[in-house]
């Protein structure tokens, strides 16, 4: 086993009905500083997570829609969402909150890491991941 | 109109606990009567003093104490469900040997029977739950 | 005005709005909160619960809404959008509140 | 509105995996002393909590199983199982357990109180009741 | 052996078990757990789940089927039943596991 | 093999807990080494030593503090976690200002850094969840 592990984030809730997605999105803040291969997959009612425009002031809960923004920053390489659950859901890519990355070393830039992925592709990238955080 | 609402879920986890303050005070507002907000389950962990929330996010317990010492709420935890999952205050640290409390102000454990109480005294019981 | 039926799960999660209208009579009012207010877009695959139940008058929490983005030209035609004032309100005109957890 | 109140307990959900079931089952016990109307519902995976044959050995829980069995002695008049959400769990009344029920002053008694209803008859009985507990 | 998959919630409440299925790979093992044991009963709606699918090893956690009062005739076929200590060998036996919730 | 195990899940509420306790004993049992047990979410309230479950029931605290007294296991409540639900020890009561701790003997307080620790350092990760 090499020293970098692949580390997928599984997401399979909605935001603000629960903490799951703000106390899942805070491990992957603190694991920022591992180093590791660090994906987020988001299935189910995962996907609702990147919806943008919300607007928590009448709940008075903290909003935490824009820290996704910033996760390229956090050394997340990729995000994924499920295409299946995204069409069920009425919601296209335009929905969702773009996330850029850039390699700072490399000078690598890349707009957006969401990525829509289907079956198939989802099944293959957690069958390759090294460990899988579900929440 | 005398209301009863009933909490099942801890704060934070779920968004049961916020909804059931937000609906209590918009009905103390209005001037309906509350007549109790009964905890269940989980929803006992509202009544803990113990809690320091992130800075930047609210603070579900102050919350409840503050509309309580407000509008002088009867803000009940249900005495098993508090047993099992560890909210004391000084008659039951008494009664179990417990060397500590982290009831909030405010709050008071008793038994079941005042929901079921609540349930016959109101015009509405509304749950809030998971 | 009939029970109030309150359901606070996501339609794609777990069954509850379904029930909530199985289960409600004519004239039943149907109030969409926390994850429940999924049921209340459009262009959805779970839409038509609300879009082809006729005889029961939906509701949706504005708060929970906007929290999760949803915009009010994505709802579903007829649904009546309320805050927690209005949320109370109903519950006051209702013969009695039925949680669909 | 009359002194006596119509009690709903509405149970949705399978025993043992929540803790939603047995707390529930509690509120009907202490309920008992308050001399109301009272009757159970069992819809979705509820009616998981009235398969009998359980034994939570292994588990090291307590089983309340057989504490349904006694609920006739706590003043229940009726419990009612969901049809369709029955049938679809590959279950018949004869997995259920059985509560007797007897009314000490009329000598009236009733071998088995736990009734199977349909949907029309399961929105009647909801709508007819004066409080509807959720779990 | 591949990924093992535990899954916890009652298929008739959630699609955790559909899940675990459909983004599994050829040779997985599948393990039901806690209300996930009920997705292992013969002749319900859901059956067809665990019984049409191939090239997948699937098993329930016998003290949570007995709690819940299933006995082993009305099991699908081909269930293999362990207790907590064949759940370690399970994990131990896989590249990893993934809980689906 | 080295197995490291999170809870997301609080006692009583969710089989969660009980799965994993009945998981990580059998894995002790069988030799293997259980690197860390991490709690997290509603998971940190398996770590209050304030709960009195009833006579006939099974003491879920208790059992994760004899495990980790015969094992020398390491159990650690996620601090973030933590602070949101209440459970303290010595030193969050100091920095939060709080009159009380309720965290049982063996649990340790630290951050999310050890959960992603337990995931590089082990062969596997186990979570149970909600």
């Amino acid at each position: 086993m090499s020293d970098v592990k692949k580390f997928m984030y599984l997401n399979r809730r909605a935001p603000y009905g629960t903490i799951y997605a703000w106390e899942s999105l805070e491990v992957v803040l603190i694991g920022a500083a591992f180093d590791q291969e660090v994906s987020l997959m988001f299935v189910d009612d995962g996907v609702f997570q990147l919806v943008k425009g919300s607007d928590t002031s009448e709940l008075d809960m903290k909003n935490f829609t824009p820290t996704y923004r910033t996760l390229g920053d956090y050394g997340v390489r990729h995000m994924y969402v499920d295409k299946a659950s995204l069409e069920a859901r009425g919601l296209t890519q335009d929905d969702l909150v773009e996330v850029a990355w850039e390699d700072w070393e490399t000078e690598e830039e890349v707009d957006n890491i969401v990525e829509i992925v289907d079956s198939e592709q989802i099944a293959k990238l957690l069958a390759e991941s090294d460990v899988v955080f579900s929440f | 109109m005398k209301l009863a609402v009933q909490v099942n879920e801890g704060p934070y986890q779920h968004e049961a606990s916020d909804s059931a303050y937000h609906f209590t005070k918009a009905a103390l507002e209005k001037g309906h009567e509350v007549f109790r907000v009964f905890f269940y389950h989980d929803g006992v962990l509202n009544g803990t003093r113990l809690t320091t929330p992130p800075q930047d996010d609210r603070n579900i317990v102050n919350r409840w104490v503050e509309l309580a010492e407000k509008y002088d709420l009867d803000l009940v935890l249900c005495v098993a469900a508090a047993q099992r999952r560890g909210i004391v205050d000084e008659g039951e640290a008494e009664r179990n040997g417990k060397d500590a409390t982290n009831i909030a102000p405010k709050f008071r454990i008793s038994g079941l029977g005042q929901l079921i109480e609540a349930a016959i005294q109101c015009d509405r019981l509304v749950v809030f739950g998971d | 005005m009939a029970d109030l039926y309150t359901v606070n799960k996501s339609p794609f999660e777990k069954n509850s709005l379904e029930d909530a209208i199985r289960f409600s009579t004519e004239g039943a009012a149907i109030l969409l909160i926390e994850d429940g207010v999924y049921g209340a877009m459009a262009g959805t695959a779970v839409s038509d619960l609300v879009a082809n139940t006729t005889g029961r008058k939906f509701y949706a929490l504005r708060p929970d809404l906007k929290a999760r983005g949803i915009a009010e030209d994505r709802l579903i035609d007829g649904v009546e959008l309320v805050d927690y004032a209005g949320f109370v309100d109903l519950v006051a005109e209702c013969d009695k509140v039925q949680a669909w957890l």
